[in-house]
Protein backbone atom coordinates (compact mmCIF):
# COMPACT_ATOMS: atom_id res chain seq x y z
CA UNK A 1 0.00 0.00 0.00
CA UNK A 2 1.80 3.31 -0.98
CA UNK A 3 1.33 6.00 1.11
CA UNK A 4 1.92 9.33 -0.44
CA UNK A 5 1.35 12.00 2.40
CA UNK A 6 2.68 12.36 5.98
CA UNK A 7 1.94 10.32 8.52
CA UNK A 8 2.11 12.40 11.16
CA UNK A 9 1.31 16.25 11.96
CA UNK A 10 2.06 18.87 14.85
CA UNK A 11 -0.22 20.98 15.89
CA UNK A 12 0.75 23.69 18.32
CA UNK A 13 -1.53 23.34 21.42
CA UNK A 14 -4.81 21.47 22.00
CA UNK A 15 -6.05 19.46 18.85
CA UNK A 16 -10.20 20.96 18.24
CA UNK A 17 -12.53 18.09 18.11
CA UNK A 18 -13.39 19.64 14.74
CA UNK A 19 -10.05 18.49 13.44
CA UNK A 20 -10.81 15.35 13.82
CA UNK A 21 -14.42 15.22 12.41
CA UNK A 22 -12.48 16.90 8.99
CA UNK A 23 -10.24 13.38 9.11
CA UNK A 24 -13.11 11.45 9.08
CA UNK A 25 -15.16 13.65 6.56
CA UNK A 26 -12.00 13.21 4.36
CA UNK A 27 -12.12 9.39 4.13
CA UNK A 28 -15.88 9.38 3.63
CA UNK A 29 -15.21 9.12 0.06
CA UNK A 30 -13.42 6.23 0.03
CA UNK A 31 -15.83 3.35 0.05
CA UNK A 32 -13.55 0.85 0.79
CA UNK A 33 -13.00 1.46 4.16
CA UNK A 34 -15.16 -0.33 6.48
CA UNK A 35 -13.48 0.32 10.20
CA UNK A 36 -11.85 3.04 11.71
CA UNK A 37 -10.26 2.74 14.78
CA UNK A 38 -9.50 6.54 16.54
CA UNK A 39 -7.27 6.80 19.90
CA UNK A 40 -7.34 10.13 21.53
CA UNK A 41 -4.93 11.04 24.33
CA UNK A 42 -6.18 13.84 26.53
CA UNK A 43 -4.29 15.81 29.47
CA UNK A 44 -5.88 14.28 32.81
CA UNK A 45 -5.49 15.75 36.40
CA UNK A 46 -3.01 13.54 37.47
CA UNK A 47 -1.68 13.73 41.15
CA UNK A 48 1.44 15.01 41.80
CA UNK A 49 2.16 14.29 45.72
CA UNK A 50 0.06 17.24 47.65
CA UNK A 51 0.15 18.95 43.93
CA UNK A 52 -1.62 18.19 40.31
CA UNK A 53 -1.13 18.09 36.79
CA UNK A 54 -2.65 21.42 35.37
CA UNK A 55 -1.18 21.04 31.98
CA UNK A 56 1.52 19.53 29.74
CA UNK A 57 4.27 21.34 27.46
CA UNK A 58 5.13 19.06 25.03
CA UNK A 59 8.51 19.40 22.76
CA UNK A 60 9.91 17.26 19.96
CA UNK A 61 12.82 16.64 18.77
CA UNK A 62 10.86 17.64 15.14
CA UNK A 63 13.18 16.40 12.69
CA UNK A 64 14.01 12.88 14.00
CA UNK A 65 9.85 12.34 14.82
CA UNK A 66 9.09 12.81 11.35
CA UNK A 67 11.96 10.28 9.93
CA UNK A 68 10.83 7.83 12.89
CA UNK A 69 6.94 8.23 12.19
CA UNK A 70 8.10 6.83 9.00
CA UNK A 71 9.80 4.20 9.94
CA UNK A 72 6.57 3.17 12.60
CA UNK A 73 4.46 3.54 9.62
CA UNK A 74 6.10 1.44 7.39
CA UNK A 75 6.37 -1.83 10.03
CA UNK A 76 2.24 -0.84 10.49
CA UNK A 77 1.16 -1.05 6.83
CA UNK A 78 3.33 -4.53 6.58
CA UNK A 79 1.94 -5.73 9.30
CA UNK A 80 -1.63 -5.16 9.00
CA UNK A 81 -4.22 -5.03 5.64
CA UNK A 82 -5.00 -1.09 6.80
CA UNK A 83 -5.67 1.61 4.14
CA UNK A 84 -4.60 4.93 6.20
CA UNK A 85 -3.15 6.21 9.05
CA UNK A 86 -2.67 9.75 10.50
CA UNK A 87 -1.39 10.96 13.46
CA UNK A 88 -1.64 14.59 15.21
CA UNK A 89 0.10 15.62 18.06
CA UNK A 90 0.23 18.67 20.34
CA UNK A 91 3.40 20.69 20.46
CA UNK A 92 2.99 23.50 23.60
CA UNK A 93 0.71 23.45 26.17
CA UNK A 94 -2.01 21.68 26.59
CA UNK A 95 -4.40 21.95 29.74
CA UNK A 96 -6.04 19.34 31.80
CA UNK A 97 -9.41 18.09 29.17
CA UNK A 98 -7.98 19.18 26.16
CA UNK A 99 -6.66 16.63 23.55
CA UNK A 100 -2.75 16.32 22.79
CA UNK A 101 -3.06 12.86 20.33
CA UNK A 102 -5.26 11.66 18.10
CA UNK A 103 -4.27 8.38 16.07
CA UNK A 104 -6.68 7.33 13.30
CA UNK A 105 -6.49 3.87 11.45
CA UNK A 106 -8.28 2.83 8.59
CA UNK A 107 -9.27 -0.46 7.33
CA UNK A 108 -11.56 -2.90 5.16
CA UNK A 109 -12.19 -4.83 8.53
CA UNK A 110 -12.43 -3.87 11.87
CA UNK A 111 -9.34 -6.07 13.60
CA UNK A 112 -6.88 -4.54 11.32
CA UNK A 113 -7.50 -1.30 12.16
CA UNK A 114 -8.16 -1.57 16.10
CA UNK A 115 -4.77 -3.71 16.51
CA UNK A 116 -3.33 -1.77 13.76
CA UNK A 117 -4.20 1.48 16.32
CA UNK A 118 -3.15 -0.19 19.17
CA UNK A 119 0.08 -0.71 18.16
CA UNK A 120 0.89 2.49 16.62
CA UNK A 121 0.32 4.58 19.84
CA UNK A 122 2.41 2.14 22.01
CA UNK A 123 4.92 2.92 19.25
CA UNK A 124 4.54 6.79 19.09
CA UNK A 125 5.14 6.36 23.22
CA UNK A 126 8.01 4.28 23.34
CA UNK A 127 9.56 5.63 19.88
CA UNK A 128 8.97 8.99 19.09
CA UNK A 129 11.64 11.71 20.22
CA UNK A 130 8.51 13.89 22.22
CA UNK A 131 8.99 14.91 25.88
CA UNK A 132 5.93 16.35 28.31
CA UNK A 133 6.87 18.85 30.98
CA UNK A 134 4.25 18.74 33.37
CA UNK A 135 2.60 22.13 35.22
CA UNK A 136 1.53 21.34 38.60
CA UNK A 137 -0.95 23.75 40.24
CA UNK A 138 0.37 24.82 43.25
CA UNK A 139 4.03 25.39 42.08
CA UNK A 140 6.90 24.17 39.75
CA UNK A 141 6.90 21.43 36.90
CA UNK A 142 7.30 17.96 36.46
CA UNK A 143 8.35 15.40 33.38
CA UNK A 144 6.36 13.54 32.29
CA UNK A 145 7.25 9.01 32.22
CA UNK A 146 5.77 6.82 29.66
CA UNK A 147 5.25 2.92 30.75
CA UNK A 148 5.06 0.48 28.07
CA UNK A 149 2.07 -1.43 29.37
CA UNK A 150 0.02 1.73 29.96
CA UNK A 151 -0.58 0.99 33.44
CA UNK A 152 0.25 4.28 34.50
CA UNK A 153 -0.08 6.74 31.54
CA UNK A 154 -2.47 7.16 28.93
CA UNK B 1 36.10 20.90 14.45
CA UNK B 2 32.90 22.32 16.38
CA UNK B 3 30.04 19.93 17.32
CA UNK B 4 26.49 21.50 18.00
CA UNK B 5 24.78 19.04 20.99
CA UNK B 6 21.20 19.53 21.35
CA UNK B 7 19.39 18.91 24.65
CA UNK B 8 15.56 17.83 25.54
CA UNK B 9 12.72 17.03 27.63
CA UNK B 10 14.88 17.28 31.11
CA UNK B 11 18.13 17.40 29.92
CA UNK B 12 17.45 21.23 29.30
CA UNK B 13 16.68 21.81 33.32
CA UNK B 14 20.42 20.60 34.17
CA UNK B 15 22.33 22.29 31.21
CA UNK B 16 20.32 25.49 30.88
CA UNK B 17 19.79 25.05 27.39
CA UNK B 18 18.80 23.55 24.19
CA UNK B 19 22.14 23.58 22.53
CA UNK B 20 25.93 23.47 23.27
CA UNK B 21 28.80 23.86 20.86
CA UNK B 22 31.65 21.61 21.92
CA UNK B 23 35.30 21.83 20.58
CA UNK B 24 37.84 18.91 19.82
CA UNK B 25 35.39 16.37 20.40
CA UNK B 26 36.47 13.48 17.82
CA UNK B 27 33.97 10.94 18.62
CA UNK B 28 30.94 10.63 21.16
CA UNK B 29 32.56 8.89 23.96
CA UNK B 30 35.03 12.30 23.99
CA UNK B 31 31.66 14.29 23.90
CA UNK B 32 30.17 12.88 26.68
CA UNK B 33 33.33 12.83 28.67
CA UNK B 34 33.76 16.61 27.89
CA UNK B 35 29.78 16.75 28.62
CA UNK B 36 30.05 15.18 31.84
CA UNK B 37 33.31 17.06 33.23
CA UNK B 38 31.04 20.24 32.21
CA UNK B 39 27.61 19.41 33.79
CA UNK B 40 27.89 16.77 36.07
CA UNK B 41 24.26 16.14 36.96
CA UNK B 42 24.56 14.31 33.63
CA UNK B 43 26.20 11.22 35.14
CA UNK B 44 22.38 10.78 37.26
CA UNK B 45 20.76 11.51 33.93
CA UNK B 46 18.98 8.45 31.63
CA UNK B 47 19.75 9.54 28.03
CA UNK B 48 20.09 7.98 24.16
CA UNK B 49 22.60 9.56 21.60
CA UNK B 50 21.16 10.18 18.48
CA UNK B 51 23.99 11.03 15.69
CA UNK B 52 21.85 12.39 12.61
CA UNK B 53 18.37 11.50 14.14
CA UNK B 54 19.51 7.75 14.67
CA UNK B 55 20.01 6.56 17.93
CA UNK B 56 23.52 5.13 18.29
CA UNK B 57 24.47 2.51 20.83
CA UNK B 58 27.90 2.18 20.48
CA UNK B 59 31.41 4.34 20.15
CA UNK B 60 30.49 6.88 16.45
CA UNK B 61 33.41 8.80 14.97
CA UNK B 62 31.85 12.75 14.72
CA UNK B 63 32.39 14.97 11.69
CA UNK B 64 31.94 18.60 11.93
CA UNK B 65 28.75 18.36 10.39
CA UNK B 66 27.20 16.05 12.46
CA UNK B 67 23.63 16.59 14.64
CA UNK B 68 24.36 15.18 17.67
CA UNK B 69 21.45 15.13 20.17
CA UNK B 70 20.75 13.97 23.79
CA UNK B 71 17.20 12.47 24.25
CA UNK B 72 15.72 11.37 27.51
CA UNK B 73 13.31 8.80 27.98
CA UNK B 74 10.38 10.22 25.47
CA UNK B 75 6.79 11.00 26.99
CA UNK B 76 4.90 12.05 24.01
CA UNK B 77 1.03 10.98 24.32
CA UNK C 1 -19.28 3.58 38.27
CA UNK C 2 -23.20 4.84 38.40
CA UNK C 3 -24.34 5.78 34.34
CA UNK C 4 -27.04 8.06 34.26
CA UNK C 5 -27.51 7.93 30.69
CA UNK C 6 -28.65 5.80 28.05
CA UNK C 7 -25.92 4.02 26.47
CA UNK C 8 -26.97 3.74 22.62
CA UNK C 9 -28.99 5.96 20.60
CA UNK C 10 -30.64 5.01 17.27
CA UNK C 11 -30.09 8.09 14.38
CA UNK C 12 -32.09 8.27 11.23
CA UNK C 13 -29.50 7.64 8.61
CA UNK C 14 -25.89 8.16 8.12
CA UNK C 15 -24.05 8.85 11.53
CA UNK C 16 -22.64 12.96 10.63
CA UNK C 17 -18.96 13.20 11.56
CA UNK C 18 -19.80 16.42 13.14
CA UNK C 19 -21.86 14.25 15.83
CA UNK C 20 -18.46 12.57 16.78
CA UNK C 21 -17.00 15.53 17.23
CA UNK C 22 -19.79 16.58 19.62
CA UNK C 23 -19.54 13.57 21.87
CA UNK C 24 -15.65 14.27 22.29
CA UNK C 25 -16.42 17.53 22.77
CA UNK C 26 -18.72 16.98 25.64
CA UNK C 27 -16.29 14.95 27.62
CA UNK C 28 -13.52 17.89 27.51
CA UNK C 29 -14.43 18.93 30.70
CA UNK C 30 -14.04 15.85 32.26
CA UNK C 31 -10.03 15.91 33.85
CA UNK C 32 -10.14 12.74 34.50
CA UNK C 33 -10.53 10.96 30.97
CA UNK C 34 -7.27 10.11 29.84
CA UNK C 35 -7.70 8.31 26.71
CA UNK C 36 -10.50 7.67 24.31
CA UNK C 37 -10.97 4.40 22.01
CA UNK C 38 -13.53 5.42 19.22
CA UNK C 39 -14.44 2.62 16.61
CA UNK C 40 -16.29 3.99 13.69
CA UNK C 41 -17.96 1.32 11.11
CA UNK C 42 -18.51 2.88 7.50
CA UNK C 43 -20.22 1.30 5.09
CA UNK C 44 -18.38 -0.80 2.45
CA UNK C 45 -18.90 -0.94 -1.03
CA UNK C 46 -18.47 -5.18 -0.98
CA UNK C 47 -18.99 -7.34 -4.15
CA UNK C 48 -21.78 -9.34 -4.54
CA UNK C 49 -21.21 -11.99 -7.21
CA UNK C 50 -20.81 -8.91 -10.15
CA UNK C 51 -22.60 -6.69 -8.22
CA UNK C 52 -21.54 -4.32 -5.51
CA UNK C 53 -23.26 -2.99 -2.34
CA UNK C 54 -24.44 0.42 -2.82
CA UNK C 55 -26.14 1.15 0.64
CA UNK C 56 -27.51 -0.65 3.56
CA UNK C 57 -31.00 -0.40 5.47
CA UNK C 58 -30.97 -0.81 9.14
CA UNK C 59 -33.54 -2.37 11.42
CA UNK C 60 -33.68 -2.79 15.00
CA UNK C 61 -36.26 -4.23 17.14
CA UNK C 62 -35.31 -1.31 19.06
CA UNK C 63 -37.02 -1.74 22.78
CA UNK C 64 -35.34 -5.13 23.17
CA UNK C 65 -31.88 -3.64 21.98
CA UNK C 66 -31.54 -0.64 24.35
CA UNK C 67 -32.78 -3.37 26.87
CA UNK C 68 -29.79 -5.80 26.08
CA UNK C 69 -27.94 -2.93 25.35
CA UNK C 70 -27.84 -1.85 29.19
CA UNK C 71 -26.69 -5.13 30.17
CA UNK C 72 -23.39 -5.23 27.76
CA UNK C 73 -23.03 -1.89 29.51
CA UNK C 74 -23.50 -3.67 32.67
CA UNK C 75 -20.37 -6.09 31.83
CA UNK C 76 -18.10 -3.62 30.08
CA UNK C 77 -18.09 -0.94 33.41
CA UNK C 78 -17.71 -3.83 35.51
CA UNK C 79 -15.04 -5.76 33.72
CA UNK C 80 -12.90 -2.33 32.87
CA UNK C 81 -12.13 0.62 34.44
CA UNK C 82 -13.84 3.13 31.95
CA UNK C 83 -15.60 5.80 32.76
CA UNK C 84 -17.75 6.63 29.81
CA UNK C 85 -19.50 4.52 26.85
CA UNK C 86 -21.96 5.74 24.06
CA UNK C 87 -23.63 4.16 21.22
CA UNK C 88 -24.82 5.29 18.46
CA UNK C 89 -26.35 2.96 15.87
CA UNK C 90 -28.07 4.09 12.12
CA UNK C 91 -31.51 3.28 11.55
CA UNK C 92 -32.69 3.33 8.05
CA UNK C 93 -30.30 4.08 4.82
CA UNK C 94 -26.73 4.26 4.73
CA UNK C 95 -24.91 4.78 1.56
CA UNK C 96 -21.74 3.41 0.85
CA UNK C 97 -18.76 5.71 2.34
CA UNK C 98 -20.95 6.92 5.08
CA UNK C 99 -20.63 6.06 9.32
CA UNK C 100 -23.38 3.60 10.73
CA UNK C 101 -21.68 3.03 13.73
CA UNK C 102 -20.01 4.89 16.53
CA UNK C 103 -18.72 3.63 19.65
CA UNK C 104 -16.73 5.78 22.03
CA UNK C 105 -15.41 4.31 25.48
CA UNK C 106 -13.28 6.75 27.75
CA UNK C 107 -10.96 5.82 30.57
CA UNK C 108 -8.16 7.44 32.74
CA UNK C 109 -5.92 5.01 30.69
CA UNK C 110 -5.54 3.85 27.29
CA UNK C 111 -5.50 0.05 28.01
CA UNK C 112 -8.51 -0.04 29.51
CA UNK C 113 -10.61 2.06 27.01
CA UNK C 114 -9.46 0.33 23.82
CA UNK C 115 -10.12 -2.65 25.29
CA UNK C 116 -13.37 -2.13 26.54
CA UNK C 117 -14.19 -0.29 23.03
CA UNK C 118 -12.92 -3.79 21.41
CA UNK C 119 -15.24 -5.58 23.15
CA UNK C 120 -17.73 -3.44 23.34
CA UNK C 121 -17.91 -3.32 19.22
CA UNK C 122 -17.66 -7.24 18.99
CA UNK C 123 -20.98 -7.37 21.50
CA UNK C 124 -23.19 -5.00 19.31
CA UNK C 125 -22.27 -6.73 16.20
CA UNK C 126 -23.01 -10.07 18.04
CA UNK C 127 -26.14 -9.65 20.63
CA UNK C 128 -28.07 -6.19 19.41
CA UNK C 129 -31.28 -7.22 17.94
CA UNK C 130 -29.97 -4.96 14.53
CA UNK C 131 -30.24 -5.93 10.75
CA UNK C 132 -28.72 -4.92 7.84
CA UNK C 133 -30.27 -5.01 4.34
CA UNK C 134 -27.70 -4.30 1.83
CA UNK C 135 -29.16 -2.62 -1.41
CA UNK C 136 -27.11 -3.95 -4.41
CA UNK C 137 -26.03 -1.69 -7.47
CA UNK C 138 -27.41 -3.56 -10.33
CA UNK C 139 -30.68 -5.04 -8.64
CA UNK C 140 -32.10 -6.23 -5.40
CA UNK C 141 -31.07 -6.54 -1.70
CA UNK C 142 -29.58 -9.32 0.27
CA UNK C 143 -28.94 -9.53 3.97
CA UNK C 144 -25.26 -8.48 5.56
CA UNK C 145 -23.78 -11.40 7.37
CA UNK C 146 -21.99 -11.01 10.59
CA UNK C 147 -18.87 -12.57 11.83
CA UNK C 148 -17.62 -12.96 15.15
CA UNK C 149 -14.13 -12.95 13.94
CA UNK C 150 -13.79 -9.45 12.24
CA UNK C 151 -12.74 -11.39 9.32
CA UNK C 152 -15.20 -10.85 6.72
CA UNK C 153 -17.65 -7.83 7.87
CA UNK C 154 -16.49 -4.80 9.81
CA UNK D 1 -56.20 -15.81 23.21
CA UNK D 2 -54.09 -13.94 20.26
CA UNK D 3 -50.61 -13.59 20.47
CA UNK D 4 -49.01 -10.44 18.42
CA UNK D 5 -45.68 -12.20 16.61
CA UNK D 6 -43.08 -9.72 15.39
CA UNK D 7 -40.78 -10.55 12.64
CA UNK D 8 -37.17 -9.01 11.34
CA UNK D 9 -34.73 -8.85 9.01
CA UNK D 10 -34.68 -11.48 6.07
CA UNK D 11 -37.84 -13.27 8.29
CA UNK D 12 -39.81 -10.10 6.56
CA UNK D 13 -39.06 -11.13 3.18
CA UNK D 14 -40.20 -14.81 3.78
CA UNK D 15 -43.56 -13.61 5.63
CA UNK D 16 -44.10 -10.18 4.40
CA UNK D 17 -45.26 -8.30 6.83
CA UNK D 18 -43.56 -7.25 10.19
CA UNK D 19 -46.09 -8.70 12.38
CA UNK D 20 -48.60 -11.89 12.63
CA UNK D 21 -51.41 -12.32 14.70
CA UNK D 22 -52.15 -15.98 15.95
CA UNK D 23 -54.70 -17.52 17.88
CA UNK D 24 -54.55 -20.55 20.13
CA UNK D 25 -51.48 -21.16 20.77
CA UNK D 26 -50.15 -21.28 24.68
CA UNK D 27 -46.91 -22.28 24.25
CA UNK D 28 -43.90 -21.15 22.01
CA UNK D 29 -43.62 -24.75 20.66
CA UNK D 30 -47.54 -24.48 19.14
CA UNK D 31 -46.62 -20.96 17.73
CA UNK D 32 -43.71 -22.42 15.99
CA UNK D 33 -45.68 -25.04 14.57
CA UNK D 34 -48.63 -22.93 13.46
CA UNK D 35 -46.23 -20.53 11.73
CA UNK D 36 -43.99 -23.34 10.03
CA UNK D 37 -47.72 -25.04 8.61
CA UNK D 38 -48.76 -21.51 7.26
CA UNK D 39 -44.96 -20.34 6.07
CA UNK D 40 -42.97 -23.58 5.43
CA UNK D 41 -39.49 -21.40 4.19
CA UNK D 42 -39.58 -20.43 7.41
CA UNK D 43 -38.61 -24.40 8.27
CA UNK D 44 -35.33 -23.65 6.40
CA UNK D 45 -34.56 -20.16 8.26
CA UNK D 46 -32.46 -19.79 10.97
CA UNK D 47 -33.71 -17.80 14.06
CA UNK D 48 -34.45 -17.73 17.87
CA UNK D 49 -37.37 -16.30 19.43
CA UNK D 50 -37.66 -14.07 22.19
CA UNK D 51 -40.47 -13.37 24.79
CA UNK D 52 -40.81 -10.36 26.16
CA UNK D 53 -37.64 -8.83 24.80
CA UNK D 54 -35.71 -11.91 26.17
CA UNK D 55 -33.90 -14.74 24.26
CA UNK D 56 -35.63 -18.28 25.10
CA UNK D 57 -34.13 -21.75 24.27
CA UNK D 58 -36.56 -23.79 25.87
CA UNK D 59 -40.70 -24.19 25.25
CA UNK D 60 -42.37 -21.35 26.86
CA UNK D 61 -45.77 -20.89 28.06
CA UNK D 62 -47.63 -17.61 26.43
CA UNK D 63 -50.30 -14.83 27.96
CA UNK D 64 -51.88 -12.49 25.52
CA UNK D 65 -49.85 -9.94 26.69
CA UNK D 66 -46.92 -11.53 25.67
CA UNK D 67 -44.45 -10.00 22.85
CA UNK D 68 -43.48 -12.96 20.91
CA UNK D 69 -40.54 -11.95 18.21
CA UNK D 70 -38.71 -14.42 16.14
CA UNK D 71 -35.42 -13.05 15.15
CA UNK D 72 -33.17 -13.67 12.16
CA UNK D 73 -29.49 -14.04 12.93
CA UNK D 74 -27.89 -10.12 13.76
CA UNK D 75 -26.22 -7.92 11.09
CA UNK D 76 -25.77 -4.50 13.22
CA UNK D 77 -22.47 -2.33 12.74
Amino acid sequence: MKRLNKLIFFNQGAIPATRIADIIQHHGSDISIGAYSIFLGQVRADLAGNDQVSAISYTAYEDMALEKMEAIGDAIFEKYAITGMEVIHSLGEVATGEICLCVVLTAAHRKAAMDACSETVELIKSELPIWGKEHLTKEGHQWKINTTNGKHHT
Amino acid sequence: MEISVFFFGQLTDIIGSRQVRLSDVSDTDALENTLKARYPMLRQSKYVIAVNRKIIREKMDLTSNAEVALLPPFSGG
